[in-house]
């Protein structure tokens, strides 16, 4: 996956592409600001293919235009992606942006994309403000907030796995709040943390901190981590005794589809909640995994659902329109409009906050024929942040 | 039972410490004996890590011949490294090393992305050595009661080579006037090659030795870099000793820290860099500079 | 560079067509132009001590963000007048720098660096923690446009490119002259030889210091352009990594040189604008550039002309400026 | 034993040596003069190796040297005593005296001799060679040369920053070696004291060699020691 | 009574009292004590490693001593750093060169001569012959009498040893110092060069307080008032170059059978 400009490779080509017109045969251009490079170059890879599957499945096309995707490197910097969004708005003339992966990165895009009346959809970066305090008429967001994430697991911790918990996030704002939200829904249902300690993001060593946890003596361990941080702490948590003496539930992070094969057997056990897993059994699901795996000859993500939905969001939008991307307060609008079946279940936008309203599943980890394997176990429903 | 825990902790800090130690080595020697600040260093333990893990799924499914195998590998990349991109630059002064290397680590890590792509990765310990055993009544990784044994071991290795052979003496005085030593016959370029090797060597073991604990992700050569840059700087250059030392230290103080003052993790490691940089302007055992 | 001395129509040929740019830019490539000159103030303000006074520091960013985030919150708390909140960022980061160098001075070569890196991480962590003043990690956004007595007066481009631009002008002159001046040699001095410097009767560790603050100092207001430009800081400009990018500006500009820092910030920029748009193999083109660098032209972007005619000044040493031994490394030993 | 050629040397553009010519006999002593800047320690310093002569050639015991790098020229016999002592500050006396050990069965130099010739290198052994005084440093760069046991010795000013009780012990050991068959290219300021030991004599102006002879053909040529030596009688 | 002991003391321009110096276990100076009178010209002898070069070092503060005093025109100095002795007029040259190696001859001068002329404060006017004419046309003089000035724009390290020597003790003088430290001033020089520094030397204004560690006895019988000379530790004798030069312990332990 590069960046640069992706443009069909199979479509008719267009003998008047040089002659752009309102609202005639020149392309739509989606700019995509997602990380190559660096810690997050993964999940911006795996964004990208779940785009570009969906986008190829529509054939580039969406109401007779051509869809041309520009990517830039978001380059985990937000003044890095700043400057990658005035190129994308002022020399590539984009209609529709989308994007990125860093929290931190939305929120410096924010008020470039408001001001410039840009519709933005934002399709991983989750922190809750993005469509709470700092919700723009232009800006809808695709993939989850936060507090989605932390609260679908507080209500069923308590009810079926235990009263007292200890919680321990990744320390940054992101973390934070999925922390924040499953202690207060836990509590809210009567549970108790005895402790909780967030660790540096990046921490290469969690020795100390299980250490300590472990002597707290909690009935079930809350966490999140994502990526490398998910390996060595789940790893770790089994090096240190505490798999199979201490429940570990969190985030679907700590058990993603991309990483567990990096953990052994180690996720063994862990309860999580997501949006997606890649054994949901519904038509869409199996579509879209088979397509997938055709094409890439890889499980896909969370993160590669996310991309595709993105794609869709999009296409959809500009078929609503007829393809006219002239007004972009329509085009934002008209995103706002978008629903549909995902893999991922039914999905569409709350009016009113411009975040997806999907549903959540309980996921769990089990050892198949050696090897680790999720399970949904359970449906938790449709939740809706609250924007507030 | 507390007491139980602080053993255990301790424990954990100087298993942590050794750990430190291992990525910190070849560093040392490369800047404490080069007067190269080798910012490619990480990139080497990063390379000396991946190199293992597609040793042990691919060539032999043994840890053991990836500890052998992959530092080899990476002393030759280093040497290789000194002799075609380094030498030129020795003339030119520190800050062109700088830049140099840190290219390199550039390069490195788009390389490392092409031949093993982005996602996480890590390096799978053999059943026999990922164990645990019990230890002050607490549960507690075998493979880190062992790497602190290899740590003091490499660190003996080391010493003994510094110290007691001639080669220790005749780097020292390269250093400070490369164009006398060759005018006593010694081929100092060949020496300056051979030493910059033996770093790479040390990172690559560091890289294999530390990867099953650490994991092996993209960006994972600058953490290591600025980790070992501390404690090479907290030990004092030029001293094999101190950069145990300083591995011990901030091992033991960063556990502790993070479990008493856990909103500091961040800053722990830094402040006693400074704090140590404050009270003795040349680290622990660093030699006085003129 | 000598060239630029030597020869005032360079100087006025160039400072003719940065004040026509903005009429034949586009706002994309002048918003590029408005970043390369507020980060060729932050790479001047590290030359001064990496180039003029031989101290390699690693920290600098800490001072850029200290005038960002200071600008910043007056601006979103208070008042977005631009002097208040420039001085504001301006004092804030001299007082931070008397801090650090207070500390930093005391230690030598690569001790130095280090210890610069420390009180920048250290600083870093104090901004990501504190969360309820700076939004942590998620930066501080929604940083309103900088006003000068009337509203509105710098809300177009054009006019904030302008803005810049005097500042730039300033500070660019002002150090021309500074550095050139008595103060500025003793800076120099240090560089090649702080002992000896000392036994001519000055106290270094306190020339040292003035530099250190004079380069904090404009690095704050470095900082504190760049949150009005981008109307968003986040602890990534106070990460060591920026530190490392400055650093990089000056070094490949051409260290010791007035006009090299900005060269060196220009060329950055625009390298990491336009490769990685490109391919996502960006480093390593980036990294092979600087190793080109190195290799072909170690003393930076400046020298590409004097590599030219490099035949016809033989020997006649503007030393000074042409060779240069920053001190690093803490094991050389001076011979007595 | 060694023929200087007619060799040219630059530092970067700069031409400094324009064409000297210079030889030592087979043990015997060959001696530079000449005033600040003329171009000597470039001479030793094209022969060692560390600034090469673009032009000329240096044939050593029948090898031409002047191509090959200065640490191979070392290992051929030549031993060196640099001008402005180049001992390595951060070594210490012994090792900054062992680092150059080598061949000491060819003339039988070992540290013991050293210390015997030199004993106060010996109170100093673990002393750092940068806190030696000025005239103890001198001793040591001898003692080091003296430590690769060469054929040649080239001597930069050896009696610089000697106490003039030093020098008549550096003129004894300089006969001393002679004795032994040691041939030896040196540059002096101290001109009585080169005149007694040396059995040729160079003069050197602006990188050319303006004198050659016997050092009693130059004690008889007033107007060479007046022009280019500065001696008044 | 105090007003008669002040005129005593008054007289030196330099008192050592009792200074001593070790080095770990290595005791280099025992106890040197010593006055030089204003306007006097003093040598100072003795064998290689008898601690000149450390003595020198302590006198003007870039070493300090283990033990004793060091009294400048009356005023206790012990404590006073090295580069305010400068300032008030103690001058002190190395015996190997330590110069800006990477600067101009002119710019090394410039250097020192700025605090000479009160400039060091001067930060907002570029250095240029224009703005400061009088330093620049004293560093031009300097260079001219020191037979530099067409050397003057070459970078230090790019001068002949003895070019650098000479640089070296250009600089000490430079200021014009009241008491100025020479530590071997021409070891490396030649003979031409010598002289003209031995007459530079003797043609200097006579109230400059001199201090000279010289192994060439024709500048030091040339230059010297008095004399002293250390050995073991210890001033061993002092007293006028007739005396010294008649002295047959000083021939054995320093100047050797043929000697001066
Ligand atoms: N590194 C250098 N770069 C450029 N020029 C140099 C360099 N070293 C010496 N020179 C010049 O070369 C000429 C000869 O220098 P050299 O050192 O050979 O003189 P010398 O005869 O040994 O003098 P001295 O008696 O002072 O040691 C001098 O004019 C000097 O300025
Ligand atoms: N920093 C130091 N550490 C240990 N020993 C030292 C140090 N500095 C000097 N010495 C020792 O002190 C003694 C005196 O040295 P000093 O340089 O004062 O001698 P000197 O009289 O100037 O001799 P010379 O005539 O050879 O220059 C020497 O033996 C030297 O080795
Ligand atoms: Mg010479
Ligand atoms: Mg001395």
């Amino acid at each position: 996956q590069s960046a640069g400009t992706t443009t069909p490779s199979n479509s008719p080509g267009t003998g008047d592409a040089s002659t752009p017109t309102a609202n005639g045969k020149d392309p739509v251009k989606v700019g995509a600001i997602l990380p190559y490079s660096g810690v997050y170059a993964s999940l911006g890879e795996n964004l990208t293919r779940g785009m570009e599957l969906y986008f190829e499945s529509v054939n580039w096309e969406a109401a007779g235009r051509k869809i041309t995707l520009i990517k830039e490197d978001e380059e985990n910097d937000p003044q890095g992606a700043l400057r990658k969004l005035r190129k994308l708005m002022e020399k590539d003339n984009i209609d529709i942006l989308t994007g990125p992966v860093s929290t931190a990165v939305a929120y410096a895009l924010r008020d470039e994309v408001d001001s410039k009346k840009l519709p933005f959809l934002v399709s991983h970066a989750g922190g809750n403000d993005l469509t709470r305090t700092k919700r723009s008429d232009y800006i809808w967001r695709s993939s989850f907030s936060s507090w989605q994430i932390g609260n679908s697991m507080g209500k069923y911790a308590y009810d079926h796995i235990a009263k007292k918990i200890y919680v321990t996030a990744a320390d940054y704002a992101f973390g934070k709040e999925v922390a924040g939200a499953f202690k207060e829904a836990f509590t809210a249902a009567g549970g108790e943390i005895v402790g909780e300690v967030y660790p540096p993001l990046g921490s290469n060593d969690y020795a100390s901190y299980l250490t300590q946890i472990k002597g707290k003596k909690p009935e079930a361990v809350y966490a999140f981590f994502a990526g490398a941080d998910a390996v060595r702490f789940v790893k770790q948590y089994e090096q240190y005794g505490l798999k199979g003496q201490i429940p570990l539930i969190g985030s679907g992070w700590l058990n993603a589809e991309d990483i567990r094969p990096e953990q052994g057997n180690s996720p063994e056990g862990i309860t999580s909640t997501m949006f997606w897993d890649y054994h949901l059994d519904t038509p869409e699901n199996k579509a879209f995994v088979a397509a997938y795996e055709k094409k890439y000859n890889a499980r896909p993500s969370i993160e590669s659902v996310e991309g595709y939905d993105a794609a869709r969001v999009i296409v959809e939008a500009l078929k609503s329109l007829n393809g006219d991307t002239s007004d972009k307060q329509k085009l934002s609008q008209a995103i706002g409009k978008v629903q549909f079946t995902s893999p991922r279940g039914p999905i569409q936008f709350d009016p009113e906050t411009h975040h997806v309203i999907q549903k959540l599943y309980l996921i769990k980890t089990e050892i198949q024929n050696g090897k680790t394997e999720n399970k949904v176990v359970e449906e938790i429903g449709e939740i809706k942040d609250p924007g507030k | 039972m507390v007491l139980d825990i602080i053993a255990i902790q301790l424990v954990n800090g100087l298993s942590y410490g050794l750990l430190l130690f291992m990525i910190t080595i070849g560093l040392s020697l490369i800047f404490g004996i080069m007067g190269v600040l080798n910012l490619a260093h990480g990139s080497l333990y990063m390379i000396g890590a991946y190199l293992a893990l597609s040793i042990t799924q691919h060539i032999a499914p043994n840890f053991m011949y990836a500890l052998l195998l992959a530092p080899i590998f990476v002393a030759v990349i280093s040497f290789l490294l000194e002799i075609c991109l380094l030498r030129p630059t020795y003339k030119l002064g520190h800050l062109s090393q700088v830049l140099l290397t840190f290219g390199v680590a550039y390069i490195l890590h788009d390389v490392v992305r092409l031949i093993w792509g982005a996602n996480v990765k890590s390096l799978t310990l053999p059943p026999w050595l990922s164990g645990s055993v019990e230890l002050f009544g607490q549960t507690f990784p075998l493979y880190r009661i062992l790497i602190m044994g290899f740590g003091l071991l490499v660190a003996a290795v080391m010493w003994y080579l510094q110290e007691k052979t001639r080669w220790g003496a005749i780097i020292r005085a390269g250093l400070s006037n490369r164009e006398m030593v060759s005018g006593l016959g010694i081929n100092i370029k060949i020496v300056f090659s051979v030493v910059f090797a033996i770093g790479g060597l040390l990172a690559g073991l560091g890289g294999v030795a530390a990867g099953p604990v650490l994991g092996l992700y993209l960006g994972m050569e600058f953490e290591v870099l600025i980790l070992a840059l501390v404690i090479l700087v907290v030990g004092g250059l030029g001293s094999i000793t101190g950069t145990l030392l300083a591995g011990l230290i901030v091992g033991v103080v960063e556990t502790f820290g993070k479990v008493l003052f856990p909103q500091l993790s961040l800053l722990i490691i830094f402040g006693l860099m400074a704090l140590v940089l404050v009270v003795k302007p040349t680290g622990m055992l660093g030699k006085q500079v003129h | 560079m000598a060239g630029l001395k030597k020869n005032p129509v360079v100087f006025l040929v160039l400072l003719v067509a940065l004040c026509i740019a903005p009429f034949i830019m586009s706002n994309y490539f002048l918003s590029i132009l408005v970043e390369i000159l507020i980060l060729g103030i932050f790479a001047l303000s590290l030359n001064i001590l990496v180039g003029y006074t031989g101290l390699v520091s690693l920290g600098h960013a800490a001072f850029f963000g200290v005038g960002a985030y200071t600008s910043s919150l007056i601006a979103i708390h208070y008042t977005s007048n631009v002097f208040v909140t420039l001085i504001a960022g301006i004092l804030l980061s001299l007082m931070m720098a008397g801090m650090i160098g207070f500390f930093c001075n005391r230690v030598n070569g690569f001790y130095f660096l280090m210890l610069t890196l420390a009180f920048s991480q250290m600083f870093y962590a104090l901004v990501y923690r504190w969360g309820s003043l700076t939004q942590g990690d998620n930066g501080l956004s929604g940083i309103p446009k900088p006003t000068l007595w009337v509203n509105g007066l710098l809300d177009s481009p054009i006019a904030f490119y302008f803005f810049i631009l005097i500042i730039f002008l300033i500070v660019f002159i002002g150090l021309s002259v500074i550095l050139h001046s008595p103060l500025g040699q003793i800076f120099v001095g240090i560089r090649e030889n702080e002992t000896r410097v000392r036994v001519m009767g000055y106290n270094t560790t306190i020339y040292k210091n003035i530099s250190f603050i004079l380069a904090g100092g404009i690095g704050g207001l470095a900082g504190s352009l760049y949150a009005f430009f981008n109307g968003f800081i986040s602890p990534k400009d106070i990460y060591w990594t920026m530190s490392g990018e400055v650093l990089i500006m000056v070094l490949v500009g051409g260290v010791g040189t007035l006009i090299g820092p900005v060269l060196g910030a220009a060329f950055i920029v625009i390298l990491e604008t336009f490769v990685s748009s490109y391919t996502d193999m960006w480093m390593l083109i980036v990294g092979m550039t600087f190793i080109l660098f190195v290799i072909f032209i170690p003393k930076g972007i400046v020298s590409i002309g004097s590599l030219w005619n490099e035949r016809k000044n033989v020997n006649q040493g503007k030393g000074n400026e042409k060779e240069l031994k920053v001190r690093m490394s803490g094991v050389i030993q001076d011979e007595k | 034993m060694l023929q200087v050629d007619n060799i040219h040397s630059y530092y970067g553009d700069s031409h400094v040596l324009q064409g000297v010519s210079v030889n030592v006999k087979k043990g015997s002593l060959s001696v530079l003069l000449g005033r600040n800047g003329m171009g000597k320690t470039t001479t030793i310093r094209s022969i060692i190796g560390f600034t090469p002569p673009r032009q000329g050639k240096i044939r050593f015991q029948g090898n031409e040297i002047q191509k090959l790098p200065s640490y191979r020229v070392a290992q051929l016999g030549i031993g060196l005593v640099p001008q402005g002592r180049g001992v390595f500050p951060n070594l210490t006396v012994k090792e900054n005296l062992t680092i150059a050990a080598r061949n000491s069965s060819r003339r039988g130099w070992t540290l013991d001799r050293i210390y015997e010739l030199f004993p106060r290198l010996k109170e100093r052994a673990s002393s750092m060679g940068g806190n030696l005084s000025g005239g103890e440093q001198q001793m040591l760069t001898i003692g080091r040369a003296l430590m690769t046991n060469p054929d040649l010795l080239l001597l930069d000013e050896p009696s610089e920053g000697l106490s003039p009780l030093m020098v008549q012990e550096v003129e004894n050991i300089i006969s001393a070696l002679k004795q032994e068959g040691l041939s030896m290219l040196m540059v002096e300021q101290n001109i009585s004291m080169a005149l007694h030991v040396a059995d040729w004599v160079y003069v050197m102006c602006k990188g050319e060699v303006v004198f050659d002879g016997s050092p009693d053909d130059l004690k008889r040529n007033d107007a060479v020691k007046h022009k280019y030596l500065g001696m008044s009688s | 009574m105090r007003n008669e002991e002040h005129s005593i003391v008054a007289d030196h321009a330099l008192r050592v009292e009792g200074i001593g110096k070790r080095f770990g276990g290595l005791e280099i100076l025992k106890d040197i004590t010593f006055a030089v009178q204003p306007g006097e010209r003093r040598a100072f002898i003795g064998p290689n490693g008898a601690g000149k070069s450390t003595l020198f070092n302590m006198i003007a503060g870039d070493l300090a001593a283990s033990s004793g005093d060091i009294y400048y025109f009356n005023e206790n100095i012990s404590r006073v750093p090295n580069h305010q002795r400068v300032r008030k007029g103690m001058v002190r040259t190395f015996q190997k060169s330590n110069l800006l190696q990477e600067l101009t001859v002119l710019d090394n001068l410039l250097l020192v001569l700025q605090v000479k002329f009160g400039l060091h404060h001067v930060w907002f006017r570029k250095r240029t012959a224009q703005q400061f004419p009088e330093l620049y046309s004293r560093a031009e003089q300097l260079l001219d009498t020191w037979g530099l000035a067409d050397r003057k724009d070459t970078v230090v390290k790019k001068l002949s040893y003895g070019e650098q020597r000479q640089v070296e003790i250009m600089l000490g003088i430079a200021t014009e110092p009241k008491v100025l430290l020479l530590d071997e001033p021409t070891a490396g020089m030649s003979n031409t060069e010598t002289q003209h520094i031995l007459k530079l030397l003797q043609n200097m204004p006579r109230d400059l307080t001199l201090l000279i560690i010289e192994h060439d006895m024709e500048v030091v019988f040339g230059l010297a008032d008095r004399i002293s000379v250390l050995y073991n530790g210890n001033i061993f004798l002092e007293g006028d170059p007739q005396m010294i030069k008649t002295d047959l312990r000083v021939y054995e332990i320093y100047f050797g059978k043929e000697g001066a």
